[in-house]
């Protein structure tokens, strides 16, 4: 029997069109964007979601209590809901509240919004020193008197993970390189992508350091975009689709306030814990066989790179060169991130959403031109935000 | 009506400038005030699983068990263990200040007990690169005594030092 | 629901001004002191193996707390490191909720939910007028007390609900608060005092809104089988909805908490209660201002559509009557934003538990704890939770 | 006393700083929806509503999406710049993003040929004689920049 007392399936996805400004629609449009073609996904109408589940971070996007604001646009309206806040897992997070209400018997159709809209801008939006204040307003999430005066935000912490992956593996740039590379092609294909640039190893190699020794290609880029998500009962996703995706597990793995011990950084334990505690409750012996598509919630290559070992996906030490020989891409034995993943998308709020979509597309076969090519029977879903939070789902094309 | 074309609206100014009183917590409190009177470093260990924990807290993040008064003292003196350098402007989010340059931002192991724990993120006096290295011996620098607020800011930055 | 759950302890701090202090302690500090209570109660640990607490769920407004990412803060005092958490940025009540999904779906058994704020911390109406959308309502100056207003003005309007009436809960609210030791005002008030305090916005004085305080409440639920193994008097939650109102005040008759009629109606169905003034024993509610609790006993069904003036001059809520409402004061008598909603569970599971002290209603089996958030009331939830399965 | 006693009687250090940068002075896109709403108010000095024509409901503010029937609204109509007070208040302490110094009076005012109230400010009137129900007219900024305060305030008719 599966893990919940009932089945949970994943019966519609919805994603907005991504873009650095969307200034055509307000936060609460945004939201409503997805939603729509989450319910057109679905075949459903506002009346049959019982449940909405909301996924925001009220103090980067400049509204607080958003669900209030968001009510009449996310189909909520006297509905119950959930309003959640663990950094950029959140989308994820959002989604396993979901899971949870629909196994609890709580209600039967949930639907997951995540939307980020971060504040526009009266300056021309080039002009706009938009990295350094999203820097600013994610390190305002340290600790306010012994963190934030020398944080840099998370692109800090990434740089530190690379320097440390530098000295302890070996690992040559070129290898992370090649992995952002082929986000880069991947993200082309994937009409919701943001960043589309036909860039080469070199173009990565040549960009400038942002902090010393993350270089500006090998980070994410600011995005404004929003997803949605259908979870049902397994008696109502039979009635909604023929190609309910399920819901085998999830996790999360949280983490302590302070980073200062994960940017030493022999601390991605909260990675580990949760992918081992995945991987052994669903009797995965070997995840590189046994898992078809990873979505990671990527902002660096790095992180990619990284985690790969943390997650147990290969070996300590193994990972770049795995990357290298192009065992990740989209037609490698192990493809990570079909979609271009967080490093070309990255909306913040949404993007763990995002990761959970494309697995969902994946095992339905409906990923369109990045659809990885081979059967996909399982795939697995991951987050990242906050203090070094993590969100794991394992989705599978059979019912559990 | 017609859907005519319209002038631009530009986004609206709605902001609301709030300022918060952050508490450092009684553990906090004591071991800024430590360093702040006493230019000394005050950790906390773990009694059952040995973590130290800098900045003290209440509970060990691993065990969870209560760390009470177990203090240990750490540091002046630490080994770096990693480091980076910032080339964006970064924003200082207690002031909006920009800072345009800031120097080599490492961790930094302090000298003290057994136990995982006790790193610090803090800048190095060191500016060239080349001479960053790894186990590279640091120690911390205080400001002048009648300059010290009490925050962590009172150790300006970590100085190389030859052992 | 799947599984039957139970909350199996409950802890709550005195609930104090922290400015008093200069903040004495921190938020993991603060919270860590009704975290500590139920760990000694139950003996339980965070384990993996499924002998102990299994997860973790913070409830933290991150706006009140001043930071993205803010329940971070409550990560080691909650046990989440390396291990399951989630993180709930509404009132602690959602978070119950969320406790209780996450046990009856199978997927835990021991859940620990901990809600902690420092509203002194915080510039109140600058928080609060950060809360309504930057277009039409922000720019018209609006904080939750202005809002409130608006709705008690329309409230007052359609029902003829009178300001000495309005007055007469904070009376009541500060009587009862008298012997609830975790409460923060008990001073005792006349109609005369409240009405005659500083007018912040009109109907609504300064006593009549919610003080400023700091604290937190901490519990921990568990499925059937291990709830009855912790303790022998497990507080069952029977049944739970929450409901969203519209968004734009203008949309709304100010005068009508529909929400709150979706939520108790869908509460009460659950439960099996058809005649609420009867069935319930107790009643904790979230009033965060005077009229707040006539109007949602109206939406709570204990009395007729503008009837919440006469129920309360009946007597029929004080301490003693029918249905006594807030034997702990309630949040007139102060209760921190976030923690606003759980407290009221707290105070509902010591009143069936009978460990309320002086302020012990007798007999009490069947209880309900409510909890809102929002201007005017926009989210509600109603909670029945009774002595026995 | 929680805490052992000399961490009880330690001199407590605190720090006031801006919650978080973003949040401070930040300028929000209006959308596609807003757009046309404040042009039509700064450049001619009308107030429009949205029509949803499955609940037959006029909405002001206008918006995307009708809460009841989800169906994405398009049908623009102009409603007056007269309305009837639904609620009002007036504010008597300082606040943030306050269109005017205190006390000011504030109400909800279902304009003729909406359904909804909007939010507003309340000028040129005695605030003993505000009541519900009563009539009031809008008064138009002289300089309008596209925001709902281009509407200076409704007075009373």
């Amino acid at each position: 029997m599966a893990r919940f007392g009932r089945r949970v399936a994943v019966v519609g996805v919805g994603l907005s069109h991504c873009d650095r400004s969307r200034s055509d629609v307000n936060k609460v449009e945004l939201a409503n964007e997805s939603i729509r073609r989450c319910l057109d996904d679905a075949q459903l109408s506002m009346s049959d979601i019982e449940e909405v589940m909301v996924a925001e971070i009220d103090s980067l996007f400049g509204v607080g209590q958003s669900q209030m604001w968001y009510t009449d646009d996310i189909a909520c309206y006297l509905k119950p809901g959930v309003k959640v806040e663990t950094g950029g897992s959140v989308g994820g997070s959002a989604c396993h509240s979901a899971v949870h209400h629909v196994a609890a018997g709580a209600c039967d159709v949930a639907l997951v919004t995540a939307t980020s809209k971060g504040g526009g801008t009266r300056e021309p939006i080039e002009r706009f020193v938009a990295g350094a204040r999203a820097q600013a307003a994610m390190t305002a999430g340290m600790h306010p008197i012994w963190d934030r005066w020398v944080f840099v935000g998370p692109l800090m912490l990434f740089a530190f993970m690379a320097n440390d992956y530098l000295m302890r593996s070996g690992c040559t740039r070129e290898a992370i390189a090649k992995c952002r590379v082929k986000a880069a092609k991947n993200a082309m294909k994937n009409p919701y992508g943001h960043l589309k640039r036909d860039i080469t190893v070199e173009d990565v190699l040549n960009s400038p350091f942002i902090i010393w020794p993350l270089r500006l290609l090998e980070f994410c880029p600011i995005s404004q975009g929003s997803a949605a998500m259908i979870f049902a009962s397994e008696e109502k996703a039979k009635k909604i689709t023929n190609k309910p995706v399920w819901v085998e597990d999830i996790v999360s793995a949280h983490s302590k306030q302070y980073w200062t011990d994960a940017m030493v950084p022999i601390d991605w334990g909260s990675q580990e814990a949760g992918a081992v505690a995945l991987w052994k409750r669903n009797g995965i012996t070997n995840p590189w066989k046994e898992i078809d598509v990873f979505e990671m919630y990527d902002p660096s290559s790095w992180a990619e790179v990284i985690w790969m070992e943390w997650m147990h996906l290969c070996g300590k030490g193994e990972a770049w060169k795995l990357v290298d020989r192009g065992a990740t891409e989209i037609d490698g034995e192990f493809p990570i991130n079909p979609s271009g993943g967080v490093v070309s998308t990255n909306p913040g709020v949404p993007s763990t959403t995002m990761r959970y979509v494309e697995a969902a597309l994946q095992v339905r076969g409906d990923a369109g031109e990045h659809q990885v090519p081979r059967e996909v029977k399982r795939a697995v879903g991951h987050g990242f935000g906050g203090t070094n939070w993590n969100t794991f789902i394992l989705l599978s094309k059979d019912m559990p | 009506m017609t859907e005519k074309q319209q002038a631009e609206v530009l986004p609206i100014i709605a902001g609301v400038d709030f300022r918060f009183k952050y508490p450092a917590g009684a553990y906090m409190s004591k071991c800024l005030h430590e360093m702040k009177e006493n230019a000394r470093f005050l950790g906390i260990q773990c009694p059952k699983c040995k973590a130290i924990w800098w900045p003290p807290q209440v509970v060990c993040s691993y065990c969870h068990s209560e760390t009470g008064t177990n203090w240990v003292e750490l540091g002046p003196r630490g080994t770096v263990i990693n480091w980076v350098v910032v080339h964006i402007p970064a924003i200082d989010p207690r002031t909006g200040e920009v800072k345009a340059t800031q120097p080599p931002a490492a961790t930094i192991r302090l000298d003290g007990p057994e136990g995982r724990g006790a790193n610090w993120l803090h800048f190095l006096e060191e500016t060239d690169l080349d001479k960053i290295k790894k186990g590279m011996r640091v120690e911390a620098v205080f400001k002048p005594k009648e300059e010290r607020e009490g925050q962590a800011s009172d150790v300006m930055f970590f100085r190389t030092v030859e052992e | 629901m799947a599984r039957r759950v139970a909350i199996v302890a409950v802890a709550q701090t005195k609930y104090d001004d922290l400015s008093q202090t200069n903040w004495k302690y921190n938020w993991e500090e603060l919270l860590y002191q009704s975290v500590k209570p139920v760990l000694e109660e139950t003996g339980l640990t965070f384990t993996e193996d499924g002998t102990g607490i299994d997860a973790s769920i913070s409830c933290h407004d991150s706006i009140w707390a001043g930071s993205p990412f803010s329940a971070g803060k409550t990560d080691d005092v909650l046990g989440t490191h390396f291990r399951p958490g989630e993180k709930i940025d509404a009132d602690g009540a959602m978070g119950v909720t969320e406790a209780l999904c996450q046990i009856a779906s199978g997927d835990f058994d021991i859940v620990i939910v901990g809600g902690v704020n420092i509203d002194s911390a915080a510039p109140r109406n600058k928080v609060e007028n950060y809360c309504f959308d930057p277009f039409y309502q922000r720019l018209m100056g609006l904080d939750m007390t202005s809002a409130a207003a608006l709705q008690a003005q329309r409230y007052m309007y359609r029902y003829g609900i009178t300001r000495e009436q309005c007055a007469r809960v904070v009376v009541k609210s500060r009587r009862n608060a008298k012997n609830n030791p975790y409460a923060f005002a008990t001073e005792d008030l006349t109609v005369e005092d409240v009405l005659r305090s500083k007018m912040l916005a009109y109907p609504i004085t300064a006593l009549e809104i919610k003080p400023m305080v700091d604290g937190s409440c901490t519990m921990i639920l568990a499925e059937e089988e291990k709830a009855k193994r912790i303790t022998d008097k497990p507080i069952w939650i029977k049944a739970v909805k929450n409901c969203y109102d519209g968004y734009y005040l203008g949309d709304r008759d100010l005068a009508d908490c529909k929400s709150l009629e979706v939520a108790a109606q869908g509460a009460y169905q659950t439960a099996g209660i058809t005649d609420p003034r009867k069935e319930i024993d107790v009643a904790d509610i979230g009033a965060y201002f005077s009229y707040h609790e006539l109007l949602w006993c109206e939406g709570l069904g204990f009395c007729g559509k503008g009837e919440g003036g006469k129920l309360l001059d009946s007597g029929a809520t004080e301490m003693g009557g029918e249905i006594p409402i807030n034997p702990s004061g309630g949040a007139l008598a102060g209760s921190p934003y976030t923690v606003e909603g759980l407290a009221r569970i707290a105070e509902a599971v010591l009143q069936l538990r009978g460990e309320a002290g002086a302020r012990q209603v007798p007999e009490a089996k069947t209880a309900l704890a409510h909890a809102t958030l929002g201007a005017c009331g926009q989210w509600q939830q109603v909670m029945i939770l009774g002595k026995e399965i | 006393m929680f805490y052992p006693k000399e961490l009880e009687e330690v001199e407590p250090i605190w720090e006031e700083q801006p919650a978080a940068v973003s949040g401070s002075d930040i300028a929000y896109d209006v959308g596609r929806i807003g757009t046309k709403f404040f042009a039509e108010l700064r450049d001619n000095k009308k107030i429009l509503g949205i029509r949803c024509p499955v609940c037959n409901l006029v909405y002001v503010p206008p918006r995307l999406s009708c809460k009841n029937c989800f169906t994405e609204l398009k049908e623009w109509v102009e409603v007056g710049d007269i309305g009837t007070l639904l609620t009002y208040t007036v504010v008597y302490v300082p606040g943030e993003n306050q269109p005017f110094g205190p006390p000011y009076a504030i109400g909800l005012i279902q304009l003729d040929g909406a359904d909804t109230g909007l939010m507003h400010v309340i000028g040129e009137t005695d605030f003993e004689k505000l009541s519900v129900g009563m009539r009031l007219g809008a008064v138009f900024s002289e300089e309008r920049d596209g925001s709902i305060r281009d509407i200076k305030y409704f007075k009373p008719l």
